[in-house]
């Protein structure tokens, strides 16, 4: 057995999206939660490539491809809201954006 | 071993069909460009010359898709996208819920100081998105336009930059949408994997070649990109975000999110959920699984909605929880879909009616919110038929429409929904649903009383009414009465849409 | 799947090492460095699996572009030390969110140990990428071809992304602009 | 004159409606213009009475089931249509409907100052809602009507109401709604049966009569769906104990509200029962039969007893409308032909009687700004054309032999006690609380010393007040006397209705138990 | 013809009615005009009286057995099968009936030109006396028995209607609206009747009625089970003869009703009116025969009311109220007599009663008038020297009542009597209660004309005749004007006439060779059985006692009365008794206690406690439950991305997870 089961490869990248998730539930700080976005979409990514392997197909690692531009964007959207959340706000806390409620 | 042909340069021609079918996107994406060189000329006051430009292109748009309606479907781009009567249908629905909103911000961003072209030029990509949401047949596609979609609405929601609750709104969607396309890109991944195809068709074609093979991994893939959607729908439990963002959010905003995002999602979502068959090769056991969960879905989506719409004090915010119990209307026509005669075209004529009466509603509240969204309590309106007599009326019918009452298109469509979810057998839920909005009939008539039965608090001045945003108020009652006493071509139309899918 | 036992072990953990300390660490910055190390342990694991392209760009784009946006972001909004950090959530909720977590990937991971291997494979064997060019060139080749729509695409939203960054991020609307064009 | 039949339910419909927005045009800012748009409105109502009356002088009751009839396809995939037509049915509540409206028009001049043209605006719309559920033959159309007609009633009641208006018209519209919700989700399975029975989705309701449905059980379909339809039409009959909304609505409601809304509104629970419920559901009546009868009943003396005790003209006479149409509800479900058409008749009556009864208050409330009963007394020597009229009117309300109301009750009665001698014994009792309720409260605002010094100088009727008023009364002793001149008209509809409405069909002949039989037999050999 | 009887005065109730609402009660309208109203109704009510004449003639010129006169004048009600026609029937009885209805009305119609010259609204007040007479009519000429109810009940308005005549008082509005009360009580069970009559016979002609049951019954058709719906039907109908003429336990509308002017309660609450019950039960004598049971209610009912009402008559002080007793009382007999078979002999107690009862509350009214207003009998007294004529009248009258030969009521009464005792059904417990009262009735009866015109003035005549005063509620408010003075002629003629026919009316029903039993006949058939062990001469000597108690009772009354103290006196002894008598024995109490308060109570009840605080309540906790789930579910929309994370994701699971489930 010198080689890793398909499984536990997506078991690995769906340990790193969960570890994202719980990020987002439990840390307040609003640009960690953005890192942790992007860790979701690693964790995506690498399954992705891996299926693109399995399958010996390209159009895993093309989406990849896709994937990471749009998480650039995305980053620097998400930064530009912190920006402008933190000119009113002063913090980047989601404690602080708890104003809309009920 | 046979060698690997990568480079297809007849992918890379336009036939002239394929041209013309592209020419809405064009027109949106030049008038995009045109608007990004008539903003920065310095020599222009930025105002007029975008919004004509922005305008001209989605006129346009609307002009060239109207002219594609009928025609057969057009394969693009390697079958990674559709020009049929199904993206014809949502495209118009976006359009002009576009141009709608275009309007009716014209004064409210000279009210909030905020006349920036980016303003229309994000309206413009996201309007882009959903068009191309509708009439992707790719999951990267849909995710790409998706995102095209959401960022510009991320943006959007947090335009008002000084206000508190339009960043706090901002981020909170951002996050949560980030979250939630990470979600549906990782069902797209599942998707891939177990079926091979990252291309809806591939996908459809797999179940039907293998409806016995279908893994686990292909189950969890589609519910995942499903929740995608749901989440974009804000169906219960994936709400969560929708009244704080509705709220926060500039009002022309909300309601271009109310109708057209909302559209777009479905677009895609029934294009996903037809495609991986829903009817069409899953084992029962999974159909009645999923039918459950639709089920209890929609049936929570209708009472959390409308209960907590009930409570609600700010117009804005009701209408943000009444969007989500028309979510639930929806997903009433998503499970009746396969099973009735009519199939998805209730749903869609629904989204059709839902997106005319909610824009109206919005282009009203759009008119009557003063500074930082404020006077949008229910006690501002008090004596608003005396105040603006004609909006009133406007807002009368568009709330009418909401609560399902003739003759209005919203009591024309949501009542064929329920038609069919009855001929699809689904009693019980037609049941609730019945009950679910005579409760909601409480809360839209509510705003009638202050608006009509109570007399005016305190000194309120008259919001001026721009023209634009009056004939867009117009037109959007004409087009609620229209639909209401006329329902049949919106029927035919979307009939006609889903079938081309 | 050519994929060493060994190397993806090593690579793994780290990335798993280095990801619960993304969210675990008291300091943004801290958390910003140990992501960058995820991204390098995801390149090697790509390589490792034959994507020499997605590798790369994974250092170059997210190593390099994005991250060092967040540590920018970071210092200029001067959130080094834990400043939006007003504590801790509460443990319940955190064991309760730990605890979904974990359902969920025990759903999935059953999800992945219960599917087969799918029996149709694509024609993209190593050696058939090798022979067209390299994955690179494969790559390359199909992005402007089968997948110029999405490449487009990708342009256009880049270009929304930064009309709607510098939209929302401008320190402020130039006073000239603010009448709008009356 | 072919085209004209068959566009004359049409035209009937939409006329007020098309009129009252032509109407939407007169200024209304000067007195003259308020003073125009009030003839406008009264023109446009006396029209639309000018055209019913060709529909009377149309229908002949030997004729085909439905005449006049019209049919353009609406939505054809769901089988939806619009389609008008009618029978003897539709054709008294149409005449009733035209004939009042006028007069709820003519009543409202001097009550209403506020708003004139959405006030009449909404009045004409509401008359096109009304006449159109009369005659939509097609459910769905109907449903549409139905439900169309709470807006003008909802605004009507909110915008020009009393105090608790709001309160009134919301609870008034929720009631309604919610009710009729159910009815819809039937109607829909109607059609869908349809389908599944005969292969097209229709809506027609000569179509869904020929459904053959299971019966006889709590949850079989004809029980289930009877009770949501039946459901619908109690609550706008109203039938105890759904009928709190209705005092609410009637004492906050302004006049003509009050008119049209006991003269005519009720009547579409009536008219519901027996056009749909009743021919839809032959076991689904049967096997509630009793519960409705029971409830009916109840109605009845309840309403008269909780009438009795009321403070507030209108509210007593909002009760008494719970107790009259209880007897409407006590004579349909007796399913023969004596009952049904007597509570056909009580219907009719109770429109001309319950009108009239509130444009008297009306009338005295514009006076005096006050419906209590106690701050009366006495005003029969004060207003004495006035007492003439009321004490018309109340004996009509009494069912005394003579007026209308007496050919209802006295109908319903015979009828039901066919079908069960206890529960009209019961129902019976009605007929002297009847009396106690509204001659008391006769007796209290009309009779003894003025005891309030503001009652002393009312003035007496106008000229106005009588034209208003003669009609009706016309109506009341026309009907008592001549009721033969409606049953002609009706006659054939009821007996389709009842063919239908028993379960076997043909039993429309009175069923005769054997021993009277016997006797019976002798007498008829004479 | 026979239409025209009834629709005469119903054209003089249109035209006075017309002319009240044209003329007199528009604000500022003429306030006068009674003798021109008054000539138009006399001459309406006079039309039908010489029709009705014409009538009779007609049908004395026919064979007894074809005495039938019917007029069709239009379809009533058609629906199916069942049929009912405007149909108008005269045959003896209503021919007879028709025949003293209308000449007693048209005397009153003409006493009342004088009796109302004064008052404001003269054209409402004959209006309403037409009004009555019309339906009087259709009550007795009415083919079937909703005709007949519509009279009834038309009676029964105008009763309300004129009792309350003076409605500024409420006492008086109070007593008319207890009187159309009391009688729909009765309608009640007159309309219960009816509608098991149609059950059972599938008819309400009452000719065709006639024909079934008789046919029926000879036939033998008629099983225990039929009989006993006859018993049924009898006595529902016959609740609604006790409401209208007023039996216990619905008699306490009469005594009030006198609240009327007096020609009111003459022509309707003593000569016409109050006798449809009897006419009801000898017009349904063919269902009454065929049910002892329902017989005998009715004379039990009767002797019982007789007695009772003579016992409260004994001790009233107000003129009219005595007489109204007596009216009951009277009532009584006649009840007594349909209910033991003898249902002629009732009849011609209706008619000697409609006589001398019309003559004695005529007689009141004049003297009432000529007391301006005084009704109290303790405040009269030696009026015989001021009222000639109406103190002579009165005393024909009273010796009618008290039963003294030759006058008519003696040959009435006693055949009721007589019958009570020997017919199949009678006993003697009947007759001797019977005769008790009759006692009593010559008692209080003498006590009353003593008090009045008898002895010394006991009332203080003032100066000079003062106007009545022309405001509408005047009419008794001037209390004791001026002078005691004898009515005018157009009062005092009719008096006059009555007492006469008072005199003389009971030769038409001598025993054994009676006009009215031979000319009844073919409606009601003879029955002069005499029940087994009954001796023949026994009649005789029940004549005699009874004929020797009414003297008695005139004599000792004559004696009491004399002397008013003693008489004082024999009240201390007997307080209790008489405080029972006085106030009616409480009855009217006891009804208030037993009917009035609780349902008034349970109403209230009702309101309050079940539609608001119950159904209300429920519908309303509809939308508070919802509100109170929508504040409640609101809650979890806490404003925090965590929170909303978290749902998104135990969505995922949850969902993800079931889905999955039932791939496992």
């Amino acid at each position: 057995m010198n080689q890793v089961e398909p499984w536990v490869v997506l078991s690995f990248s769906s340990i790193i999206f969960m570890i994202g998730f719980t990020g987002i539930l439990i840390r307040k700080n609003i640009l960690v939660i953005l890192m942790c976005i992007e860790l979701m979409l690693n964790a995506v990514n690498l399954t992705f490539v891996t299926y693109s392997t399995l399958l010996q197909d390209m159009a895993g690692q093309m989406s990849v491809f896709f994937i990471i531009t749009v998480a650039a964007a995305e980053s620097a959207v998400g930064l530009a809201l912190v920006i402008a959340m933190f000119r009113t706000l002063r913090s980047v806390s989601t404690e602080e954006i708890q104003l809309l409620r009920e | 071993m046979e060698s690997l042909t990568t480079i297809r340069p007849e992918l890379l021609t336009l036939s002239s069909e394929q041209f013309s079918a592209l020419m809405p996107y064009f027109w949106v994406f030049g008038a995009t460009v045109l608007a990004i060189l008539a903003a920065v000329m310095r020599s222009l006051s930025p105002k007029w010359p975008v919004i004509t430009v922005v305008l001209t292109g989605l006129v346009g748009a609307i002009v060239s898709v109207a002219g594609l309606l009928g025609k057969e479907p057009v394969a693009l781009f390697n079958g990674m996208m559709v020009s049929d009567n199904y993206t014809h249908f949502f495209s118009l629905i976006f359009l002009i819920s576009g141009v709608v909103t275009v309007f009716a911000s014209i004064r409210y961003l000279d009210n909030e100081a905020m006349q920036h072209p980016e303003y229309y030029l994000l309206v413009l990509f996201s309007a882009l998105g959903m068009m191309l949401m509708a009439s992707s047949l790719n999951l990267i596609v849909i995710f790409i336009a998706l995102e095209l979609m959401s960022l510009a609405v991320y943006i959007l929601v947090g335009y008002r930059r000084t206000d508190r609750r339009s960043n706090e709104a901002a981020v909170k969607y951002f996050v949560l949408g980030s979250g939630a396309s990470a979600v549906l890109l990782y069902g797209a991944a599942l998707l891939y994997g177990s079926t091979g195809s990252i291309g809806i068709r591939g996908i459809l074609d797999f179940v039907r070649a293998n409806p016995a093979a279908l893994s686990p991994t292909f189950t969890l893939g589609a519910w995942l990109v499903i929740i995608g959607f749901l989440f974009k729908v804000a169906a219960v439990p994936f709400h969560m975000w929708m009244p704080d963002v509705y709220e926060g959010a500039p009002t022309p905003v909300t309601g271009f999110m109310a109708t057209g995002l909302k559209a777009a999602a479905f677009a895609a979502f029934l294009r996903v959920f037809v495609s991986t068959g829903y009817g069409a090769g899953l084992t029962t056991a999974i159909q009645t699984h999923l039918h459950d969960i639709l089920w209890m879905s929609a049936v929570l989506t209708m009472l959390f909605g409308n209960l907590v719409a009930l409570t609600q004090t700010n117009l804005k915010r009701m209408l943000a929880y009444s969007s989500i119990a028309h979510t639930g209307y929806l997903l009433v026509g998503m499970i009746a879909g396969p099973h009735s005669e009519q199939g998805y075209a209730p749903l869609m004529t629904y989204l059709v009616a839902y997106a005319v009466m909610n824009l109206g509603a919005f282009v009203v509240l759009s008119i009557l919110a003063t500074r930082d969204d404020g006077g949008l309590n229910l006690h501002d309106f008090s004596g608003l038929s005396r105040r603006h007599p004609w909006l009133a009326f406007a807002m009368a019918v568009f709330l009418f429409s909401l609560a399902g009452i003739p003759p209005t298109a919203g009591f024309a469509a949501k009542y064929i929904l329920f038609y069919s979810a009855v001929q699809a057998n689904e009693i019980l839920l037609v049941v609730i649903s019945v009950l679910c909005s005579a409760i909601s009939v409480y809360y839209y008539l509510r705003v009638l009383v202050y608006m009509y039965m109570r007399d005016p608090v305190g000194t309120q001045t008259r919001s001026p009414v721009s023209v634009w945003s009056a004939i867009a108020v117009a037109a959007m009652v004409a087009a609620t009465l229209q639909i209401g006493v006329m329902p049949a071509r919106v029927v035919y139309a979307a009939k006609k849409a889903i079938t081309s899918i | 799947m050519e994929l060493s036992p060994v190397f993806f072990y090593v690579f793994g953990a780290l990335a798993i090492a280095c990801a619960l300390m993304v969210v675990l660490a008291k300091s943004p910055v801290t958390s910003a460095f140990s992501l960058i190390l995820v991204f390098f342990a995801f390149a090697a694991i790509y390589a490792m699996l034959g994507a020499h392209l997605i590798a790369a760009l994974q250092i170059i784009v997210y190593a390099g572009a994005i991250m060092v946006l967040f540590v920018f972001v970071i210092m200029l909004l001067d959130v080094t030390r834990d400043t939006g950090e007003a504590g801790k959530p509460h443990p319940i909720l955190m064991a309760l969110s730990v605890l979904a977590a974990m359902s969920l990937l025990a759903v999935f991971v059953w999800a992945f140990k219960n599917t087969g291997t799918p029996a149709i494979l694509g024609p993209f064997t190593t050696e058939a990428i090798t022979a067209a060019g390299g994955n690179t060139q494969v790559v390359s080749e199909l992005m402007f071809s089968e997948y110029i729509l999405p490449f487009e695409l990708t342009s256009v939203l880049l270009l929304g992304a930064i009309i709607g960054t510098v939209a929302i991020a401008k320190r402020q609307m130039s006073a000239a602009r603010k009448g709008g064009g009356k | 004159m072919a085209w004209l039949d068959s566009h004359l339910l049409t035209a009937t419909v939409f006329l007020p409606f098309v009129w009252s927005l032509a109407g939407l045009l007169i200024p209304s800012g000067t007195e003259g213009g308020k003073t125009s748009l009030k003839i406008w409105a009264l023109l446009g109502s006396l029209l639309t009475l000018a055209i019913s009356v060709l529909i009377y002088q149309r229908y002949i009751p030997a004729g085909p089931e439905f005449q006049l009839t019209e049919t353009v396809a609406w939505l054809p995939v769901f089988g939806i249509s619009y389609s008008l037509g009618m029978d003897g049915l539709s054709l008294w509540l149409i005449m009733l409907t035209t004939f009042l409206m006028p007069i709820a028009i003519l009543g409202s001049f001097n009550a209403v100052e506020q708003r004139l043209k959405e006030y009449y605006f909404l009045l004409l719309s509401l008359e096109t809602g009304m006449i159109g559920a009369f005659v939509a033959t097609d459910l769905f159309l109907f449903y549409v009507f139905w439900e169309a007609m709470l807006i003008p009633m909802y605004f009507l009641i909110g915008i020009w109401g009393g105090k608790e208006r709001i309160y009134a018209t919301m609870k008034f519209f929720l009631y309604t709604m919610v009710g009729s919700l159910l009815m819809l989700v039937a109607i829909f399975y109607l059609a869908y049966q349809h389908k599944v029975q005969f292969g097209t989705y229709s809506m027609q309701v000569l179509d869904l009569y020929k459904l053959t449905l299971g019966g006889g059980t709590f949850s079989s379909p004809q029980s289930v769906m009877f009770l949501a339809f039946a459901l619908a039409f109690s609550i706008k009959v109203p039938l105890f104990p759904l009928h709190t909304w209705l005092p609410d609505a009637h004492v906050q409601a302004p006049t003509a509200g009050s008119v049209i809304l006991a003269a005519i509104l009720l009547k579409m629970g009536g008219y519901g029962f027996m056009r749909f419920a009743f021919p839809l559901f032959p076991e689904g009546v049967a096997y509630y039969q009793l519960t409705f009868m029971v409830l009916g009943t109840i109605a009845i003396v309840y309403g008269a007893w909780v009438a009795m005790v009321q403070p507030d003209i209108k509210k007593l006479v909002a009760y008494s409308s719970v107790s009259h149409m209880g007897y409407v509800i006590l004579g349909l479900f007796s399913l023969n032909a004596v009952a049904a058409t007597g509570a056909y008749y009580q219907m009719l009556n109770h429109g001309i009687s319950t009108g009239a009864l509130f444009l008297l208050v009306g009338m005295i409330y514009e006076r005096r700004h006050t419906r209590e009963i106690s701050h009366f007394g006495g005003i029969s020597r004060v207003m004495p054309l006035f007492a003439v009229a009321f004490l018309i009117i109340t004996l009509s309300s009494v069912a005394l032999p003579g007026t209308n109301g007496f050919i209802g009750e006295f109908l319903i009665l015979l009828g039901s006690w066919k079908a069960n001698p206890v529960l009209t014994a019961i129902a019976a009792l009605g007929v002297i609380f009847g009396a106690v309720y509204m001659l008391w409260m006769f007796q209290r605002v009309m009779f003894g010393p003025v005891t309030h010094k503001e009652n002393e100088g009312l003035k007496d009727l106008s000229a106005r007040e009588i034209a208003v008023l003669v009609p009706l009364i016309i109506a009341v002793f026309a009907m008592g006397i001549f009721p033969n001149f409606f049953f002609q008209k009706l006659e054939p509809s009821i007996e389709r209705f009842l063919a239908r409405s028993i379960p076997g069909g043909a039993a429309v002949t009175q069923v005769v138990d054997p021993v009277t039989s016997s006797v019976q037999l002798v007498m008829k050999g004479n | 013809m026979l239409a025209l009887i009834a629709l005469l005065p119903l054209i003089g109730f249109a035209i006075n009615g017309l002319w009240y609402v044209a003329v007199q009660a528009p604000p500022g309208g003429k306030k006068a005009g009674a003798t021109v109203s008054g000539v138009i109704a006399t001459t309406a009510i006079g039309g039908s009286f010489v029709l009705s004449l014409l009538v009779f003639l007609r049908l004395k010129g026919m064979p007894a057995e074809a005495r039938v006169i019917e007029q069709v004048v239009f379809d009533w009600m058609t629906i199916g099968d069942f049929n009912l026609e405007m149909v108008f029937r005269a045959d003896p009885l209503s021919s007879i009936f028709t025949l003293f209805i209308t000449g007693v009305a048209t005397l009153i119609h003409l006493y009342s030109i004088g009796y109302m010259g004064h008052d404001a609204t003269p054209g409402k007040f004959f209006a309403y006396l037409n009004l009555f007479s019309f339906s009087m009519l259709m009550l007795v000429l009415g083919g079937s028995l909703p005709i007949l109810f519509l009279g009834w009940e038309g009676v029964g308005l105008c009763s309300y209607l004129l009792i309350g005549y003076w409605y500024a008082d409420m006492d008086k509005a109070s007593a008319g609206k207890k009187a159309f009360i009391v009688n729909r009580i009765g309608d009640f069970g007159f309309l219960l009747g009816m509608f098991m009559i149609y059950d059972k016979f599938g008819t309400l002609d009452l000719l065709a009625l006639r024909d079934t049951v008789l046919q029926s019954s000879s036939a033998g058709l008629l099983l225990a089970a039929d009989l006993t719906a006859i018993t049924t039907i009898c006595i529902l109908l016959f609740v609604g003869c006790m409401g209208k003429s007023a039996q216990i336990p619905l008699y306490v509308w009469l005594p009030d009703a006198m609240a009327g002017p007096t020609p009111v309660s003459a022509l309707i609450h003593a000569a016409t009116m109050v006798t449809s019950g009897i006419y009801l039960v000898a017009r349904l004598n063919f269902m009454y025969s065929l049910s002892p049971t329902a017989l005998t209610v009715v004379a039990v009912v009767g002797v019982v009311t007789a007695f009772f009402a003579a016992t409260i008559a004994l001790v009233q002080r107000d003129i009219k109220k005595v007489l109204a007793y007596s009216t009951v009382s009277q009532l009584g007999y006649m009840f007594l007599g349909c209910g033991v078979g003898a249902y002629s002999a009732g009849v011609s107690h209706v008619i000697t009663h409609a006589f001398f009862k019309a003559l004695l509350f005529l007689g009141a009214g004049s003297v009432i008038h000529g007391m301006h207003e005084e009704q109290d009998i303790m405040k009269m007294g030696g009026l015989k020297s001021k009222m000639k004529w109406t103190y002579l009248t009165f005393a024909a009258g009273w010796l009618a009542i008290a039963g003294i030969p030759p006058f008519s009521g003696f040959f009435s009464k006693d055949e009721i009597l007589w019958r009570s005792f020997s017919a199949e059904h009678g006993s003697f417990l009947f007759w001797l209660l019977g005769a008790v009262t009759a006692v009593m009735t010559a008692f209080y009866m003498t006590r009353l004309f003593s008090l009045t015109f008898l002895g010394s003035p006991r009332f203080k005549e003032q100066g000079e005749h003062h106007g009545h005063s022309t405001h509408p509620d005047g009419h008794h408010e001037h209390g004791h004007g001026g002078a005691v003075h004898e009515s005018p002629m157009t009062m005092v003629f009719p008096l006059q006439v009555l007492a006469v026919l008072s005199v003389i009316g009971g030769f038409m029903a001598i025993p054994h060779m009676s006009w009215l039993d031979h000319w009844l006949e073919p409606v009601i058939p003879v029955d002069h059985g005499v029940a087994a062990g009954v001796a023949p001469a026994m009649e005789w000597v029940l004549m005699a006692l009874s004929v020797a108690g009414a003297a008695a009772g005139i004599f000792f009354a004559f004696k009491l009365y004399a002397d008013l103290a003693k008489v004082e006196k024999l009240k201390q002894r007997w307080a209790g008794v008489h405080k029972l008598l006085e106030n009616k024995w409480y009855v009217d109490e006891l009804y208030e206690a037993l009917f009035v308060r609780p349902i008034y109570t349970l109403s209230v009840a009702l309101w309050k406690g079940f539609d608001t605080a119950v159904i209300d309540r429920v519908v309303l906790g509809f939308g508070r439950v919802s509100e109170w789930s929508g504040q409640t579910v609101r809650v979890v929309q806490t404003g925090s991305i965590h929170l909303y994370a978290f749902v998104l994701l135990i969505g995922i699971i949850a969902t993800a997870g079931y889905l999955l489930y039932g791939l496992a």
